[in-house]
Order: C-alpha cells, then sequence, then structure tokens
C-alpha cells in the first residue's frame, strides 16, 4: 500500500503523514495484540506430545492464562499445533485441515517427530511436517516439556505482535 | 469414498430408495483419542455399520526393530503405548530376558513393578479424564491431570524423563531408588485413596453419568474371549483372567492383589473394574516399597546383562539388510545371543502386551513381533457400536481406552 | 411525540450498551469461574487480570478471514446468526429492570418472549442445514427437536404464574409479586422455577443439554463451518440467550427489583444481583454435569417435565378458585 | 500337558511335522488338515483365547532347516488349565496363501490383515482382506526382509510425492 513512502516515523511503530494530524498504523499493534492474546489452537494431537500439550491444558501449567482456548473445528482456529509423528498417509489430512484455516494462521511443529522425523526414519514417516505445510515455530524434544511449548506459544505471540499489515480484506 | 466400507450392498437395491446417510469421523476428531478414523453408516443417529480405519499413526516401529541392538530396541518401546511406557519397555525387557537366560536380581524385579504399578495409575487416571470429558463432564479432566502431575514428578525424579521412560534394559533397571523417591512414594500412597474418592463423588453418583454408562456396549463373556478382548475391558465382562495372575513375572508372585471384575460387561462394569485397579495398584507399590529394604545392598543388573553399547555408527543399511554379527565399540566381540525365540506377555494397564522375538544370533533381533491391545480393542469397536447412538459411540472409545501409538504399531 | 421517541432512543442505547458489556464479560466471567473450580487460573494475562479478554477475543474475531465454505447455499448462511442474535437479543427490550425503566411495556410482555424464543430455534435449524456439513446437518436435526419439546415446558411453567399474577405484562407480573403475601413467587411456585430453570439450560443449548453443539461428539454441531465474525455472532446469541432467560425467571418468579432494603442511588441493584446468581448457577451447571444422550434427552423434556408442570398448574389454578 | 502333546500327536500324526519344547511347547504343522486341528484345539481341547498371529520372513536366516521363507506363527492360549501352545506354518514364497482361522476366532481378522498387509501371505476364507496399516494404493508388503527401512526419493509414495509437488507450486 506504499505506505512507508508518505509517511514519517515519529516513534517506534507510529508513522505519521506530514503536516496532517493523520497518524497511522497503531492499529496494527492493536490487532496484533487482540490476536496474540487469544490464539486458539486446533485440537490436532497425533501421538505422545499431544499428552504433552493436554498436560499443558490442565491445570498446573494453564494455557487458559494466555486466552488459549482449544477449538475442535479448524473453521474458528488460528494456530495447528502438529503434535505428534507425521505418517505419510497422515499428511494430505493435515494439509486439508491446514487449507480449512481462516487466514491469519500459523503452525507450531511440536516436537522432534514433527520437526524433523524424529527417531522414526522409517518407510511411513514424513520427516518433518515443513515438507508440506509453512512452519512458524518448532519446538524440540520428544516430548518437549509443558514449558517448552509454553516458550513456544510465547514465541509465537512475539511473532505475532511483530507483524504488519496483516489484515484488511483477504484477497 | 464407499470403498472403505465392508458393509454388503444389500440394502441399496431393497425398496427402502433413501440411500444411507455415511458420517467420516475423521483422523483429526476431539474424541478419537489420536488419529482413529470410523466410517459410519448411520440411520438417523444410530449406527447400521462402522468401519474402523488405522495406520494413520503407523511408524513401522517393528521394521525399525529390526535394525536396532536389544537394548536400543527397549527405547523405541516408550512410544508404543506412550501413557504407560514403563510397561512396554518391561515387555521387551521380559522377551529378551527369556531369549538371552538371563536371572534379574529380585530387587530390580521389585522396582520394574513399582514403575509398573505407577504406569498402570497413570494410564488410568488418563483414561478417566478423557473418557468423563468425551462424555461431558470438563471438571474430572483437570483433577485427573492434577494427580497425574505429582506422579510424572516422582518419574522425574526416577529417570528424568516426564513421558518416555526407559527405565527399564535389558536385565534389569537403570538405576537404584534414592531414599527421597522412596519417601515421596510412601507419601503418594497414602494420600491417594482420597483422591479416588474426589473422583468417585463427583461422576460416581451422577445420574447423567450412570445414564450414559449403564448398558451401553454390552458384550458377554464368550464373545468377549473370542473378539481376543483383554484387560480391563475382558474383566469387565466377568472374566478374571489377568497375566498377573495367570503367568506371573518380576515380583507379582510375591504381592498379593486382588482382580475386580466386573458382571455384566457394560461400560459402567468396565469404569468399576478401572477404579477398583486404581486402589489395587495403590496396594501393590505400598507392598513392594516395604520389601525394599530386604534387597537394600543388591545391584540393579544381572551380571552378563549386554551393557549399554555406545551404538556404534550404523552404516547406511544397504537395500538387502541381511544383518551381520554386529561388532561393538571397543572392536571385541559382544556377548552372541542364542538364536531361537521368545514370547513374553505382561498385563499393561490397557490389556495383555506380548512380545515375540526370533533372534538369529547376532545382536540385533530378526523378528520383533508386539501384539498390543489396542489393535484388538479398535477390531471390536464394530462389534460393540452396533445401532448404538453417535453419543455411544464417544462411550465406546472411552471405554475400550485405545491409543493409535500402540495400535498401529 | 417527537421527545418519546428520543427517549426511547436513548434508552435502547443505554440498554444496547450495558447488555452487550454483560455479554462480553459474562464470557470472561465464566472461563473464570470455572477455571476456579477445576483449580486453575483463568485468562490473567491479557489485560489487568485479564479484564481485556474479551474485547482481545472479539477484535481477534473481527479481524479474521471471514471463509464461506464451498457448497453453502450463501443467502441462509448469511441470515441464519442474525436471526438467532436478534431473536435471542430483542427479549431485554421487555425486562422491566426497575419502575421507570422499561422500553416496550405491552401488556403481552411475556407471550412475546416465549414467541422469540421458539423463533431463535430457526436460527440453529437453518445454520445447520445451509453449511453443507454433515455435523452441522445433525447439530440442526437436533436443535430443532430439542428447542420444541423444551419450548412447551417453559411456556407451562410460565403459565402458572400468569395465573398467579393475573396478566401477561411482566411489570404487573412483578407488582403483583411486591403485594402477593409470600413477597416473590418463587415460594409458591417452586416446582414452576425448577422446570423452567431446566428448560431454559435447554433453550439455550447449555451444558447437560448441549447437544447440538456438543464438542466431543459433533465437533462443532451446528456452527462447524462458522468462521470469524459470523461465529462471534452465535457466541454473542448463546450467552444473550442466557441473559435473557435469566433476567426473564428474576421477573417472574424472584421479584424483578424489590428486595429487603432499599439502595439509594442504584434501583436496580437487587435485579442485577439476582441475575448475577442465576448467571453463576448456569456457570456452576456447565462445570460438574456431564452430557445427556440425545433421546434421554427427549425423554427427560416429553415424560418429565411437561407432565410436572401441567400438574402444577392444574394445582394452581384449583388453589386460586378455592382461595 | 504332557498327555495332550502325545494326544495331539497320535491323533493328527499327518499334520504335525514335529513338536519343539522352547520357552513353550512349539508344534510345527503342515498347511492341509490344519483347520480341523485349530478346530478340535479350540472346541475341544478349550484354547478359547487366541493371543496372537503372526508372520515372520526367513530369507537367509542362518539357522533355517526348512526351504519355505515364510512362517505364520500362532500362540494359543486356554484360560482354564493355563496352557499356552505355539504353532507354526511353513508357507513357501510360491504359492503364498494360507488357510484363514476367522471363522473360529473373531480376533484373527484384523492380524491376518495385517499379516497380508506385511508379509504378503493372503489368507483363503477370510471375509475382507485388505491392507490395514499402510494405504490401499501402496506397493509393497514393508516387513519383508528385502524390503528397504527409508524410502529414498524415487520409490516415494506416488500420492505423497504429488501432495509435495502441489505445495511446491503453491507456495
Amino acid at each position: 500500500m506504499g505506505i512507508e513512502k508518505e509517511t514519517i516515523e515519529i516513534a517506534p511503530g507510529i508513522r505519521q503523514v506530514p503536516g496532517t494530524p493523520v497518524v497511522v498504523s497503531p492499529i496494527d499493534k492493536i490487532i496484533n495484540w487482540a490476536r496474540a492474546g487469544s490464539m486458539w489452537p486446533v485440537t490436532f494431537g497425533l501421538a505422545c506430545c499431544a499428552i504433552e500439550m493436554m498436560a499443558t491444558g490442565a491445570s498446573h501449567f494453564d494455557l487458559d492464562r494466555y486466552g488459549i482456548i482449544f477449538r475442535a473445528t479448524p473453521r474458528q482456529a488460528d494456530v495447528l499445533i502438529v503434535a505428534g509423528t507425521v505418517t505419510k498417509k497422515m499428511a494430505p489430512i493435515i494439509r486439508r485441515v491446514y487449507n480449512q484455516m481462516p487466514e491469519p494462521k500459523y503452525v507450531i511443529a511440536m516436537g522432534s517427530c514433527a520437526c524433523s522425523g524424529g527417531i522414526f526414519k522409517t518407510y511411513s514417516v514424513a520427516q518433518g511436517v515443513d515438507e508440506f505445510l509453512p512452519v512458524d515455530i518448532y519446538i524440540p524434544g520428544c516430548p518437549p516439556r509443558p514449558e517448552a511449548l509454553l516458550f513456544g506459544l510465547l514465541n509465537l505471540q512475539q511473532k505475532i505482535k511483530s507483524e504488519a499489515k496483516k489484515w484488511g480484506f483477504w484477497r | 469414498m464407499a470403498t472403505y466400507l465392508e458393509i454388503n450392498k444389500k440394502q441399496a437395491n431393497e425398496e427402502k430408495w433413501e440411500e444411507p446417510f455415511y458420517l467420516n469421523m475423521g483422523p483429526q476428531h476431539p474424541s478419537t483419542h489420536g488419529v482413529l478414523r470410523l466410517f459410519l453408516e448411520l440411520e438417523g443417529e444410530t449406527i447400521v455399520n462402522c468401519a474402523p480405519i488405522i495406520g494413520y499413526l503407523h511408524r513401522g516401529v517393528e521394521k525399525l526393530g529390526e535394525t536396532l541392538n536389544y537394548n536400543q530396541t527397549i527405547v523405541l518401546s516408550d512410544r508404543l503405548d506412550y501413557i504407560a511406557s514403563a510397561a512396554n519397555n518391561t515387555a521387551f525387557a521380559l522377551a529378551f530376558e527369556k531369549l538371552m537366560g538371563l536371572e534379574v536380581p529380585r530387587r530390580a524385579k521389585l522396582l520394574r513393578t513399582i514403575v509398573c504399578e505407577m504406569a498402570r495409575i497413570c494410564n488410568h487416571l488418563l483414561w478417566l479424564a478423557t473418557h468423563a470429558l468425551d462424555i461431558g463432564a470438563m471438571t474430572v479432566f483437570l483433577y485427573c491431570f492434577r494427580d497425574r502431575e505429582w506422579l510424572l514428578n516422582i518419574y522425574e525424579k526416577i529417570c528424568g524423563a516426564r513421558l518416555t521412560h526407559t527405565y527399564v534394559r535389558v536385565g534389569g533397571v537403570r538405576q537404584d531408588f534414592t531414599q527421597e523417591i522412596i519417601d515421596e512414594l510412601y507419601k503418594f500412597t497414602e494420600d491417594f485413596p482420597s483422591r479416588i474418592y474426589d473422583y468417585e463423588t463427583l461422576i460416581d453418583v451422577n445420574r447423567i453419568w450412570l445414564k450414559r454408562t449403564k448398558g451401553v456396549a454390552v458384550v458377554p463373556a464368550e464373545d468377549a474371549i473370542n473378539l481376543g478382548l483383554t484387560g480391563p475391558v475382558l474383566r469387565g465382562s466377568g472374566v478374571p483372567y489377568d497375566v498377573r495372575k495367570f503367568r506371573p513375572y518380576d515380583a507379582y508372585g510375591e504381592v498379593d492383589f486382588i482382580v475386580p471384575t466386573g458382571k455384566n460387561g457394560d461400560t459402567y462394569d468396565r469404569y468399576r473394574v478401572r477404579m477398583e485397579e486404581l486402589r489395587q495398584a495403590n496396594r501393590i507399590i505400598r507392598q513392594c516399597l516395604d520389601k525394599l529394604p530386604e534387597t537394600q545392598g543388591e545391584t540393579v543388573v544381572a551380571e552378563n546383562a549386554p551393557d549399554l553399547l555406545i551404538p556404534e555408527k550404523i552404516r547406511k543399511p544397504e537395500p538387502k539388510p541381511v544383518p551381520k554379527k554386529g561388532v561393538i565399540f571397543k572392536g571385541e566381540e559382544i556377548p552372541v545371543v542364542p538364536p531361537g525365540e521368545a514370547f513374553a506377555s505382561i498385563e499393561s494397564p490397557k490389556g495383555e502386551l506380548a512380545v515375540y522375538v526370533v533372534s538369529d544370533g547376532s545382536s540385533r533381533p530378526w523378528r520383533l513381533r508386539v501384539r498390543t491391545p489396542s489393535f484388538v480393542h479398535i477390531s471390536a469397536i464394530p462389534y460393540m457400536a452396533k445401532n448404538h447412538l453417535i453419543a455411544d459411540l464417544i462411550a465406546i472409545i472411552g471405554t475400550l481406552d485405545i491409543v493409535l501409538g500402540d495400535s498401529d504399531r | 411525540m417527537l421527545e418519546r421517541l428520543i427517549y426511547f432512543l436513548i434508552a435502547t442505547v443505554i440498554l444496547l450498551v450495558i447488555a452487550l458489556l454483560h455479554v462480553a464479560y459474562l464470557t470472561y466471567a465464566e472461563r473464570k469461574v470455572i477455571a476456579r473450580m477445576q483449580q486453575r487460573l483463568g485468562p490473567n494475562r491479557v489485560g489487568p487480570r485479564g479484564l481485556l479478554q474479551p474485547i482481545a477475543d472479539m477484535l481477534k474475531l473481527l479481524t479474521k478471514e471471514d471463509l464461506v465454505p464451498y457448497g453453502v447455499d450463501k443467502p441462509i448462511f448469511y441470515i441464519a446468526p442474525f436471526i438467532s442474535l436478534v431473536c435471542a437479543g430483542t427479549g431485554v427490550a421487555l425486562i422491566p429492570i426497575w419502575e421507570k425503566f422499561v422500553i416496550s411495556d405491552i401488556n403481552v410482555g411475556l407471550l412475546f418472549i416465549l414467541a422469540l424464543s421458539s423463533l431463535s430455534a430457526y436460527g440453529v435449524i437453518l445454520s445447520g442445514w445451509a453449511s453443507n456439513s454433515r455435523y452441522a446437518f445433525l447439530g440442526g436435526l437436533r436443535a430443532s427437536a430439542q428447542v420444541i419439546s423444551y419450548e412447551l415446558a417453559m411456556s407451562l411453567a410460565l403459565l402458572s404464574v400468569v395465573l398467579m399474577a393475573g396478566s401477561l405484562n411482566l411489570k404487573d407480573i412483578v407488582n403483583a409479586q411486591i403485594n402477593s403475601p409470600y413477597k416473590i413467587y418463587l415460594i409458591p411456585q417452586i416446582v414452576a422455577f425448577y422446570v423452567f430453570m431446566i428448560s431454559a439450560i435447554a433453550e439455550c443449548n447449555r451444558v447437560p443439554f448441549d447437544l447440538p453443539e456438543a464438542e466431543t461428539e459433533l465437533v462443532a454441531g451446528y456452527f462447524v463451518e462458522y468462521s470469524a465474525m459470523r461465529f462471534a455472532i452465535f457466541y454473542l446469541a448463546e450467552y444473550f440467550g442466557m441473559v435473557v432467560m435469566s433476567a426473564l425467571a428474576v421477573t417472574c418468579f424472584l421479584g424483578g427489583w424489590i428486595g429487603p432494603f432499599e439502595v439509594p442511588y442504584i434501583p436496580f441493584f437487587w435485579f442485577l444481583i439476582k441475575l448475577y446468581f442465576l448467571l453463576f448457577v448456569y456457570i456452576w451447571v456447565r462445570a460438574t454435569l456431564p452430557r445427556y444422550r440425545y433421546d434421554q434427552l427427549m425423554g427427560l423434556g416429553w415424560k418429565v417435565l411437561i407432565p410436572v408442570a401441567l400438574i402444577n398448574l392444574f394445582l394452581t389454578a384449583f388453589l386460586k378458585l378455592i382461595f | 500337558m504332557e498327555e495332550l502333546l502325545n494326544e495331539l500327536k497320535e491323533k493328527f500324526s499327518s499334520v504335525i511335522i514335529e513338536i519343539q519344547e522352547k520357552d513353550y511347547p512349539t508344534l510345527i504343522c503342515k498347511r492341509n488338515g490344519f483347520l480341523d486341528l485349530m478346530k478340535y484345539l479350540k472346541d475341544e481341547r478349550g484354547f478359547k483365547y487366541l493371543i496372537d498371529l503372526c508372520g515372520a520372513d526367513y530369507l537367509e536366516y542362518k539357522y533355517k532347516n526348512f526351504e519355505e521363507r515364510f512362517e505364520v506363527v500362532y500362540h494359543l492360549y486356554n484360560l482354564d488349565n493355563k496352557i499356552l501352545l505355539r504353532l507354526k506354518v511353513r508357507v513357501p514364497e510360491k504359492d503364498c496363501w494360507q488357510y484363514s482361522v476367522t471363522p473360529l476366532w473373531e480376533t484373527a481378522n484384523w492380524f491376518e490383515r495385517e499379516c497380508y498387509d506385511m508379509f504378503g501371505i493372503n489368507f483363503k476364507g477370510h471375509p475382507n482382506l485388505k491392507r490395514i496399516l499402510m494405504p490401499d494404493d501402496w506397493e509393497g508388503h514393508p516387513l519383508r526382509k528385502d524390503y528397504p527401512v527409508y524410502l529414498e526419493e524415487e520409490q516415494e509414495w506416488k500420492t505423497y510425492k504429488e501432495l509435495k509437488e502441489k505445495v511446491k507450486e503453491q507456495s
């Protein structure tokens, strides 16, 4: 939208059209803050990492504090946490769930099986989810501890907060 | 789509022209406990036919096991039934020890029994959590996880990992219990019965829970044996078959506990059997803890157990991986495992977990076959789900306590 | 004429703002209370002690992509959420918050609210039908059967209140309660209160009866295919329904705005206290009870609630004849 | 225990090749006449519980004293007097079939489907013999000894290959 050309930077993240009271871009901050504040992952537990994801959702490491509710349908979710071993038979289905999610969507590959196939270098295991999905956050560990998952989610929040111009009418 | 169905097409050409309503409870569904896919043929809400489709988590563990030596295969066993991984390790270790003819010291047997019973409590707590959540009671899920966290902390003190323990090795266990772990376990066993009472007050007398579980998916004893069901599912139908009593292994011979059985094999009886098993597991842990001081000074590993080899660089397996005699790290010959076969089965929290291993003298198993309970329980879903409602199907999946890593291997 | 119109406009704007804020913070209250019941902390990271959580949710849902899946018949798909929101929301205009402040004091107030709640079934059924997914279709089927059968039980329970109060106008009902010997209708009509509360929970598809959108069975029931703002409208409609139903219970059974002593500045203080207590009961029920099965739900509705409400109706009529 | 084995030996002498005494009594049987032995064991001798049914591939096994390649291993258990029995049937590679015991034990249905899926031994009389663990259009039987552990790029399963290409040009 060529916004940088006509505006000048008056404060980090706040731009102003010179000579006019028009101030731009705090709206990115507000929307990013809203998006980071309520991330709704779709329950996609494949294997052992799903048990650690459930443990993170339970009362000791509570995910609800960050406004994270597990939604069952991909239509209302914006984060896809791939937790567990991704087999080749499952790959097309994961891709379809990813396609069903509305646009500002993010993918977290949880566990070394989802990051790189882990210890299962066999005929039926896809070596990592990033072979067919754009992944935002990789969480190593087999299975990663609940704190590791929380750390991954916080990193995703930082990543969302640093985005710009990711709103407006989707083409 | 319909090619997946094993139902016959008789119904299509009858004069009932309306075509059945197919519903695909697909691999991604909040209550199929992982990646089980159920292809349902519905008549309104009642299920006429159900075809479970598995294999979405098939990682080829048996093929991988043939390229790893005996101690490394036990690491694989954690990922099979990842909720009670200590039980899997014992199954593998028992089979390999029978193959090698090792004599496990008594202290290692006691430690193994404690770890197995802790795995049983962990498994039944998670079963109760997800079963109640599927039927709608949200709060039970959180209470069960609260106690499970306590057990996982104890596991972390024992072997450093929360879920994939690999605490058992061929010939015994990896480390001994420190005094701190024993005290923590004592505290747990004192406090746990009152926690079981919490769950029962929450759902046991709840009329809706009774309505949702009584008379659902009744399996008579004859059919249960014919279907190959084992563990709490079989005992719910009244058959007192428990591998710990019929073929005792580890320290189960010297520990006394009762095997709870149900009467009419419906979901409520299986629920009662598992709640009773929670108490029995607690009792077993207590008795084993009392027996530990007798075997104070013993080593925890058999003498000629294969030591934890530093895995030599596994060459890229040539197209025909004929396993050669394994040469170990420092060049001298490792103790050759006598060629032959062995079959060992344990009572894992879900049912009977059996391992059949064939060895050809090298340091790698020639054929590793794992008979897992969840595989058989899923094959029983069509029998149990006939003309039940969808809501009952969710209760059936819950009561069978299936884990897809277990069934797909 | 003009200043009455302006009065109405201002009053509706105030009421709408209060109602929307109530509904938004009801979602926050529900998550906090259920979290506390489950020994965990509810949302406390978004604003100070998590107070900005509903605003964050609403803003996020506003800016998400509005996905209309393929094969959906568009007109019904677009209208359905608005039907259920409008039907759930307009009930607020009839509730007398205190003597002077009631927006539309029509003398068939109670009948109008009953008509609205049966209309709200259309929103659910149409969305189930329109969104071209088998789960939504099943959710829509279940919702239609459930709402119709619990509609009967609710109206019969309210009839016994109307019989006692002698008029359908909500304000008259509250006044009748004020000068009735037991002060509130809860005491003579305890049975009708229970029947009404159970069927009100079923009306808004709340937990023991939340079969149309059973999380674990039908993935998300009738709003499976709805994303972003449309889903938020359904979400609002459900909570609006809860507020309206408990407000109705307060006016009919717990005596509207009257309370033991007069609070000087806030005349509707007692109304809100009773309202919050009933909302707490909704949330409390959601945290503990498991879900009914489909046929048991129907059985309870037809075999238990309606006969009990009928017997109560005959009893009140009979007693009214004697005294 | 002994009287059971002797009685089996003279009753089914044509079927049983030899009886070995490993950790459990092992009967090595021929293929034809095998079903009657199984029916006898199930009905008269009370072996009502089939623990396990699995295949094994003995290609170039050093200590092999038979020339067939595959072997189907049955483990039966008598619940009343607690006896465990192992039966083995040798299956040559050329006509690679075996009688199905699904009519006797329901649980054999899925065991045999898995054995077919992994080894390619098809079972006559099985109601619905199809692949169970691998996707239906998968070529080759993974647990055979001449099947590689890890599939290189060109032996890839074609549906998975198409998915990767589709994703490449989409992104």
